[in-house]
């Protein structure tokens, strides 16, 4: 506001083909400054970055009106700018940084010299020159081992790592201005703390300005200092961070605001428990056999879960959160019958599920079903919608064609879709509307238990309400059970009465979902709700608990062995933990009330103060 | 004219060079470069002159032993002097034949000769089991041309014994006393001669000769325009336009001798009844078929007969015509209920065979007969199924039992193969005509054999196909005719080039 | 991406006929008017397209010397008429080529999904057998096949089906084993479908359009690989035409006799021609990654 | 590296001996060698003593067996018609056909990969459709056409190549060019396919936002990608050329091949020949397809830890 502007976006106004992307963008940035441009899926946040770029234009669209003028050495405007010269301000003064980490990586270039590629070009320098400086920008970017990365290949390394060589890349020619188009929407949430925090490390350094963009407040929150909502093409409110977050003006805003899941906001009440759980999961274990060499026998088993015992009462929802690759799928897929279990029971009302052969297992089919974690993916999407949707149902005891489109257009109506909606295809809905679908499938047959597997953690905040609010109606005029699996705990929360944290493969802590939330034990619980985001301005500057990282067990182990199993202990009604000894869960329960963790604030004081 | 190189674009070149167990078509065009028989037949005339060639006389010392006198200081490609040791082996091997080749090869035309012995260094004696009319000719036959002894059984094994191995070595690298000597053996790709300066008769013409493989006549023809071959074989008639469009080329021709003919199994069940297969013959129109398919150079001939055959050339005898008519009627008489009848060929051996088929089956049609070609790279000529094929009867050698005789003996091929039957009479008409001494027998019993085909049918000669050959304007050569078919000849006085 | 697949399929279509360029319209016109040739065009031909009339043989086209007006495109070598035939023949080989590529599409599409189904043991097996198809040539099944059980046309059909199916089970088989780790397919399994129901319901709908355009491929391939066994000689039975046959046949006569060629080449040119652009012009359609460029 | 290679080889020795087998079933039932190798016109009882001579009365299990002792001893006897050791006329086959093969590859990768990428990246251009229009004709024209086509132009009338056989350089100009054409055509196409795929990538878009030159994005980052796909679908072409060879092609330059070969011993049912042919031709494809399968392993990253470990 101080500062001239480095960027200026006036009157931006995009289209592809005939359909027009965006109208009437305006907005500045400063140097230093950081802008975030949200809104929902689809309302053009993408376009603005490739338009600025000058990439749009690839990507079969075109500017239709409006400048975009980057000031400085020389001042020019991008809006009107020669291919040839574009060139030398991409990747030089204005870089750019790709949602999807893994795509976005040249798959068969060493990463050493995806960097150095744009250091040659823009800064002149020699092979070995350029090399130097890849590794040092690899540095500044906090990647380890930075020699051993520039001959590695991007499928070698983690999500997060991934991100980080972007990153680099992005600023390895010391950019005017960077635009981070989603960087962390695909990664987990620990990983995601870490990007941001870095991204505001370097910022802070360098001078630089950033276009950040998101859907999510609760990043907007931890990153911008001035934010520009989009909704349909359109720009409907700009300003000051905490103006929008404390003030917001258009109904577009108030919406979103309102639809963004807060930590603390409270959870469900419990139903009253009745006396036989419906699922009882009893040191459940799960190995993947895994081959060192193609031709050699396995050898080597990940124990993707191990002894994971859970309950589940009639009507009630138990969250299981975790990072990513903790096992939760695995878990998931195991009580389905879909994944072999090598050890342990599950049992549903009382019947043996484990062991069952595929035949067996189909009665009970009707008893338990999936919601998948990515609901396009898991639509056939050959089939029309009264297929899909009735199939479990027609499996168990076919039906003719009218009964099953009869039964479509009830299910479609039941979760708030037309039922002329049956005669499409899966990839003419909305997401959120896929997701439905996906549960209309799962209702087909009156399941006791539906096991939604990150049913929303791919969804725009708005959709991801309806459909948590659809999940909460359907338990309620149902009575159905659920097993929620997310890492987003601010959604788990919303819609769970107990919580599991599963941690590599191991169920270490759980409870009801207050008690873990406001107080949790385990190193790992705590550590997860201080990677939570808050949609609150200023909040997330305050340091984070990082020393409670801890060193991941070994799951991928020589045959035979086993990781090192702790059992859980009962601290107080119904809040387990797992801890070696009482003298552990001394030091734990310590830490806890000590100040300095972040999650006693995070979980405790706020959750808390809602609750009580 | 001066001694020079010759290349020649062949369709086919020989797998194996051995001319005792060889008689095919491809076979015949390379052996009378490189080997000598005793006796030689005149290639000037077409009839029946005999020359001095290794052996200088021959005269017949009983009814059934002749004795032949050897041309001194003749000696084979390798160096080896020539002697009756080698004669008499190289005839041996064909008269108390022990290798199946040389059985299968010698039953047909040699089985008349009991043996060979040496009397001295330069006399050998041959013995026959009855008296022999043919004697000139069958000892001018490619079959008893005359290999070196040593050389053969040293080849492989013991080098005193002739094993089989040996002779199939030899035929990989063939030895003879001819005026070329082969330099070079690829089998079925190419093969080269050069001359031998110590030929014992006129000098060879060439210094080098090449025969290579060039199966395309597309190609063939294309490799003598651009000069990479002077000489090539196998042109069908119809190609011949490509040859006379171009004024540095020109191609000589010849009706060869032998018939493409059309076989036809008597024992068949559904062309048991005679009258079928002579309406079948008496339907194919072969003169259109000539002007057709050979521009009119083809020879139709009216019986099993050839101008070669000299003395028992009967052109007066007519076994074959055409005549839609009464092939009608023959039909209708033996009630012919228009089942299917196949005509089997070979996709590409005989020239304009396919063609020839798919026209007879045509004229089948006119007749009320309904045919179907059937083409097959087998041969079906001993299939219990076969209806009417075709087939080739070549002029072994220049007699109608090199031809005819080789062919429709009784117990021979045809016979054996269960699709031609004989009695009695045939056979005994068939020894007449065989070993008659006297000419007019022989023409006698030819002529009632060639009466007995007509009335009860295997086979039509078709007609001696016309062969071409093409090259430069410059080079001189024709195919002779006295030979077998297909000799490539480059003796002494069969090839020249104009000067220029 | 929503957006640009959520219209409603129809006007899709007719996006993609916009969306065509120069060269496949033409590659459309063309394959009307085959097909158009091929159903109606013996129905109006004057000749038998066997009939001999071997005084006339060797005639050339219309504007040549020696032409006769009865035979337009001029006689083969048998006095045969080359238009009759050419229209007989591409009747024919259009019908062999569809049913021997259809033929290698349901034995290799059924073997593809089997391997991929299945996994383990029978895909190795599947694969051996692809292996070996690919490691012996093409010519000696051929060869062999048609010695072994005769060469009549049902014959020519399996072989040339033969000649392709390789391909189809490589592409269903890959097709398959991708598909196979998409979660649709586990929540088919969920939803308590048995393999058969995942193979025909779920996979089956999925892998049409790769199987559509390998279609078209093996159709050409399989119009070339007839006209290369006529050529060897062990293709149709005269006097049966097809374009390859009188093609490989009549080879001998190009530098005298062209048109005996010509006209069946260029109808094979036209054929290929046209099913290869449509072909591409479908994969093209199928591949909704293809970004707008 | 040890266990791939290993696997690889048992899939190898399968493939193998099924070809092995079927080989000589099929050569069997196809009918008697006899009756296509002693041509027309024999006795029964020549027929008899030709059979035993050939040992063909021997049972064909017998025969199995002592054809596959001979990969043990390494004897594969006898050609019947050219009665030379096999193992020799094969291998005189084989170079000739290598030969031609390596420049009808070379020739194609020449001609097709930047026709296939200028068809991608001006797909919607003229220039993209007139490239595909020649990998259009490339395929439509049969190959013995073009062939005899080729000799009537470039030999009947210009006088300009020479047709016979493989002396000189020149002699390779039209057969190579036979051979090619379909390849060609093919890998065009390919080639087109695998860019199109590339060129949606997203990490085409990270190259561009670098700043990169178009050229370099394209050829670094676009062909490098697809080249991976490629290889293997080269690889492809090459073994299944290896394997029908170009019989067409030979026969009409008379070029001393091994696909000729084989045919024309298929068709005189010459099967000593035959046997150790598509054998010696199997091993051939198999080692190729290996050897693609191990260079396509090594040079895909991603697949790269298959080889290690
Ligand atoms: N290549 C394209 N062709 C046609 N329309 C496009 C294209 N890319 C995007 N669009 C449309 O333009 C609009 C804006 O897309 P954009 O990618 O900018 O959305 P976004 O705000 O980034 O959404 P998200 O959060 O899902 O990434 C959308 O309606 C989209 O459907
Ligand atoms: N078939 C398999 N073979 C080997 N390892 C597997 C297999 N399936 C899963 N794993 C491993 O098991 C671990 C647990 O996987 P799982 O999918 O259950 O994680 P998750 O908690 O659901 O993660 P996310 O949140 O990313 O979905 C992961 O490390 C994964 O790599
Ligand atoms: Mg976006
Ligand atoms: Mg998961």
């Amino acid at each position: 506001m101080t500062a001239a502007p480095l960027l200026s976006v006036r009157d931006l106004s995009l289209a592809f083909g005939s359909h027009t992307a965006m109208t009437g963008l305006s907005f500045d940035i400063a140097r230093g400054e950081t802008v975030a441009l949200v809104g929902e899926s689809g309302s053009g946040k993408s376009a603005t970055a490739l338009a600025i770029m000058r990439l749009i234009e690839r990507e079969g669209g075109r500017l239709t009106g409006g400048t975009v003028t980057l000031h400085g050495r020389p001042t020019v405007d991008l809006s009107a700018l020669a291919e040839g010269q574009m060139q030398q301000i991409r990747g030089n003064r204005i870089s750019m940084i790709f949602q999807e980490p893994m795509t976005a990586l040249n798959p068969v270039m060493p990463l050493g010299e995806q960097v150095a590629e744009v250091l040659r070009l823009h800064q002149g320098l020699d092979r070995k020159a350029a090399l130097a400086a890849a590794r040092a920008a690899f540095e500044r970017v906090s990647i380890p081992e930075p020699e051993r990365r520039l001959v590695q290949y991007p499928h070698e390394l983690s999500g997060g790592l991934r991100q980080r060589v972007m990153i680099a890349m992005a600023l390895a020619c010391q950019p005017d201005l960077l635009i981070a188009d989603e960087p962390t929407t695909a990664l987990d949430v620990t990983t995601q703390a870490e990007i941001l925090a870095l991204i505001k490390g370097l910022q802070e350094e360098s001078g630089m300005a950033v276009l950040f963009i998101t859907h999510d407040m609760g990043v907007v929150a931890e990153i911008a200092d001035r934010v520009v909502v989009l909704c349909r093409g359109e720009q409907v409110e700009t300003g000051p961070v905490a103006q929008i977050f404390a003030a917001p003006r258009a109904e577009y805003t108030r919406n979103l605001m309102a639809a963004t899941p807060k930590l603390g906001a409270g959870a469900p009440k419990r139903p009253a428990s009745a006396a036989k759980p419906l699922l009882e999961v009893e040191r459940l274990s799960v190995r993947f056999p895994v081959r060192p060499g193609l031709l050699a026998r396995p050898a080597l088993d990940y124990h993707a879960v191990n002894e994971v015992s859970l309950t589940l009462g009639r009507g009630e929802t138990l969250g299981l959160v975790g990072e990513s690759g903790c096992g939760k799928s695995t878990l998931a897929r195991t009580l389905l019958g879909l994944e072999q279990a090598v050890d342990g029971r599950v049992r549903l009302e009382g019947q043996e599920v484990t062991g069952l052969t595929a035949q067996e297992l189909r009665p009970l089919r009707g008893r338990m079903q999936m919601v998948f974690q990515d609901p396009y993916a898991s639509l056939n999407p050959r089939l029309p919608v009264h297929d899909l949707i009735t199939e479990p149902a027609h499996i168990r005891s076919p039906m003719t064609r009218r009964e099953r489109r009869a039964m479509a257009g009830e299910l479609l109506e039941r979760v708030g879709l037309e039922a002329a909606a049956m005669n499409r295809y899966p990839h003419q809905f909305s997401g959120g509307q896929r997701q439905r679908l996906c549960i209309c499938r799962a209702l087909s047959v009156k399941p006791a238990l539906i096991v939604a597997d990150e049913a929303v953690s791919a969804l725009d905040v708005t959709v991801a309400r309806q459909i948590t609010d659809l999940i909460a109606r359907l338990q309620r005029e149902e009575g159905v059970s659920f097993l929620f699996i997310s890492h987003d705990i601010a959604v788990v929360e919303r819609v769970s009465h107990r919580i599991a944290v599963m941690w590599a493969g191991q169920v270490v802590e759980t409870g009801p979902t207050e008690t873990v939330l406001r107080r949790p034990l385990h190193p790992y619980t705590r550590r997860l709700l201080s990677a939570v985001l808050h949609p609150e301005p200023r909040c997330g500057s305050v340091p984070r608990d990082r020393a409670a990282r801890q060193e991941m067990p070994k799951l991928l182990l020589p045959r035979g062995a086993h990781p090192e199993r702790i059992a859980l202990r009962q601290v107080e009604e119904g809040h387990f933990v797992a801890v070696r000894d009482t003298a552990e869960l001394l030091a734990l329960q310590m830490a806890q009330i000590a100040p300095a963790g972040g999650p006693a604030r995070a979980a405790g004081a706020e959750a808390g103060s809602v609750v009580v | 004219a001066q001694a020079r190189e010759l290349t020649v674009g062949a369709a086919n070149v020989s797998k194996y060079l051995d001319p005792g167990r060889d008689h095919s078509n491809v076979g015949s065009q390379f052996y009378y470069n490189a080997f000598d028989t005793l006796i030689a037949k005149d290639p000037d005339t077409i009839g029946a002159e005999f020359k001095p060639a290794l052996a200088t006389s021959w005269e017949l010392i009983s009814p059934k032993v002749m004795e032949l006198k050897l041309r001194q200081g003749v000696t084979f490609h390798n160096g080896e002097a020539m002697t009756a040791d080698d004669v008499v082996f190289s005839l041996n091997r064909m008269y108390q034949a022990t290798f199946a080749p040389y059985q299968v090869r010698a039953r047909d035309r040699l089985g008349n000769f009991v043996k060979a012995e040496k009397i001295d260094d330069y006399t050998v004696r041959v013995t026959v089991e009855r008296e022999e009319p043919l004697w000139n000719t069958l000892l001018s036959l490619q079959q008893v041309m005359i290999i070196p002894e040593e050389y053969t059984k040293a080849l492989t094994g013991d080098p005193k014994v002739a094993e089989d191995s040996d002779y199939e070595a030899f035929s990989l690298a063939p030895v003879g006393t001819g005026p070329y000597a082969i330099s070079q053996f690829v089998p079925g790709e190419r093969v080269v001669y050069t001359r031998y300066d110590k030929f014992w008769g006129d000098k060879a013409p060439l210094e080098k000769a090449t025969v290579i493989r060039v199966p395309e006549t597309a190609s063939r023809v294309t490799a003598l325009k651009t000069g990479e071959v002077d000489l090539i074989t196998n042109i069908a008639p119809d190609q011949l336009a490509m040859i006379d469009a171009d004024a540095n080329l020109k191609a000589v021709g010849s009706a060869t001798p032998l018939f493409h003919v059309m076989i036809m199994n008597m024992n068949h069940p559904k062309l048991k009844d005679p009258r079928i297969r002579q309406a079948l013959s008496l339907a194919i129109d072969r003169d259109t078929l000539n002007e057709a398919l050979w521009q009119g150079k083809a020879v139709v001939p009216s019986t099993h007969t050839m101008k070669e055959f000299g003395d028992l050339y009967m052109p007066e005898l007519k076994t074959f015509e055409y005549n839609p008519e009464k092939a009608r009627k023959l039909l209708k008489e033996a009630g012919y209920d228009g089942f299917e009848i196949t005509y089997d060929t070979d996709p590409v051996y005989y020239t304009n065979g396919l063609l020839a088929a798919q026209a007879i089956v045509e004229m089948w049609a006119k007749v009320g007969v309904k045919g179907k070609v059937n083409v097959t790279d087998k041969w079906t000529g001993g299939s219990k199924e076969l209806m009417v094929r075709n087939w080739s009867n070549p002029m072994y050698f220049a007699d109608p039992f090199g031809c005819f005789g080789v062919m429709w003996a009784p117990g021979g091929p045809s016979q054996s193969e269960g699709r031609f039957n004989t009695d009695e009479a045939y056979a005994k008409t068939w020894e007449k005509f065989r070993f008659s001494k006297d000419v007019e027998d022989r023409r006698a019993a030819y002529a009632e054999l060639m009466e007995r085909i007509k009335q009860d049918p295997p086979v039509l000669p078709l007609y001696r196909p016309y062969e071409s050959w093409a090259m430069r304007k410059d080079v001189n050569w024709a195919p002779k005719p006295g030979h077998i078919p297909y000799v490539l000849d480059f003796r002494a006085g069969a090839i020249s080039f104009a000067s220029n | 991406m929503t957006m640009a697949l959520s219209a409603d399929r129809r006007s899709a279509l007719r996006r993609l006929w916009t969306g065509t360029n120069a060269i496949q319209k033409l590659a459309f016109v063309i394959g009307l008017l085959l097909l158009l040739m091929a159903a109606f065009g013996p129905l109006l031909a004057a000749h038998d397209p066997n009939a001999q009339s071997l005084l006339s043989r060797l005639r050339p086209p219309l504007g040549f010397a020696r032409a006769e007006l009865a035979y337009p495109l001029g006689t083969d070598e048998l006095g045969r008429d080359v238009l009759a035939r050419c229209l007989n023949g591409l009747r024919l080989t259009l019908t062999l080529a569809s049913l021997g590529a259809l033929l290698g599409l349901v034995i290799g599409g059924l073997l593809g999904l089997l391997a991929g189904v299945a996994g383990g043991r029978t895909d190795a097996a599947v694969m051996a057998a692809v292996d070996t198809q690919i490691a012996v040539p093409f010519t000696l099944i051929a060869l062999f096949t048609l010695a072994i059980f005769g060469s009549s046309l049902e014959v020519m059909v399996i072989v040339l089906g033969l000649a392709g199916w390789e391909q189809y089970a490589r592409i269903v088989r890959g097709d398959v084993r991708r598909l196979m780790h998409l979660p649709f397919i586990e929540a088919a399994r969920a939803a308590g479908a048995g393999p058969g129901r995942i193979a025909f319901t779920h996979l089956l709908p999925n892998i049409v359009s790769p199987l559509v355009v390998q279609f078209t491929l093996s159709l050409s391939n399989i119009v070339l690989l007839e006209s290369t066994l006529s050529f060897l000689g062990i293709g149709v039975q005269p006097p049966t035409a097809t374009l390859g046959s009188m093609v490989g046949i009549g080879r001998d006569f190009m530098p005298t006799a062209p048109w005996i060629v010509i006209a069946p080449a260029l109808l094979i040119v036209l054929i290929t021609f046209a099913v290869q652009v449509i072909g591409d012009w479908l994969r093209d359609s199928v591949d909704v990654r293809l970004r707008a460029r | 590296m040890l266990s791939y290679t290993l696997r690889i080889l048992a899939r190898m020795a399968l493939t193998f001996f099924v070809i092995v087998t079927l080989v000589f079933f099929a050569t069997r039932l196809s009918g008697n060698a006899i009756d296509f190798l002693a041509g027309e016109g024999m006795t029964q009882q020549d027929r008899e003593i030709l059979i035993h001579y050939y040992e063909l009365d021997r049972s064909l299990w017998d025969q199995y067996l002592a054809f596959l002792r001979a990969f043990l001893d390494g004897n594969f006897g006898l050609s019947f018609i050219v009665r030379r050791p096999v193992i020799e006329i094969v291998a005189e086959r084989l170079w000739p056909s290598a030969q031609l093969l390596l420049s009808a590859i070379g020739l194609t990768l020449l001609v097709s990969l930047p026709l296939g990428v200028i068809a991608a990246i001006w797909r919607r251009h003229w220039l993209g459709s007139a490239a595909m229009v020649v990998a259009f004709l490339g395929y439509a024209v049969p190959n013995f056409i073009l062939a005899v086509l080729m000799v009537l132009v470039f030999a009947y009338w210009l006088n300009w190549l020479p047709v016979v056989g493989n002396g000189t350089a020149l002699h390779f100009i039209m057969p190579t060019l036979a051979m090619s054409g379909v390849l060609i055509a093919a890998l065009t196409r390919f080639t087109r396919n695998a860019m199109l795929d590339v060129l949606g990538q997203d990490f085409m878009r990270t190259a561009r936002a670098k700043g990169l030159p178009e050229p370099v994005v394209i050829l670094r980052h676009g062909l490098r990608n697809a080249s991976i796909t490629l290889l293997s679908v080269i690889g492809l072409q090459v073994a299944g050329l290896a394997a029908s060879g170009s019989v067409v092609v030979e026969s009409i330059f008379a070029w001393p091949g091994i696909g000729e070969l084989l045919v024309s011993s298929a068709i005189r049912r010459d099967y000593p020949v035959l046997q150790f042919g598509v054998v010696t031709v199997a091993v051939a494809v198999i080692l190729v397809n290996a050897a693609i399968d191990l260079a396509y392993a090594w040079a895909d990253p991603r697949l790269r830890h298959q080889l290690k470990g």
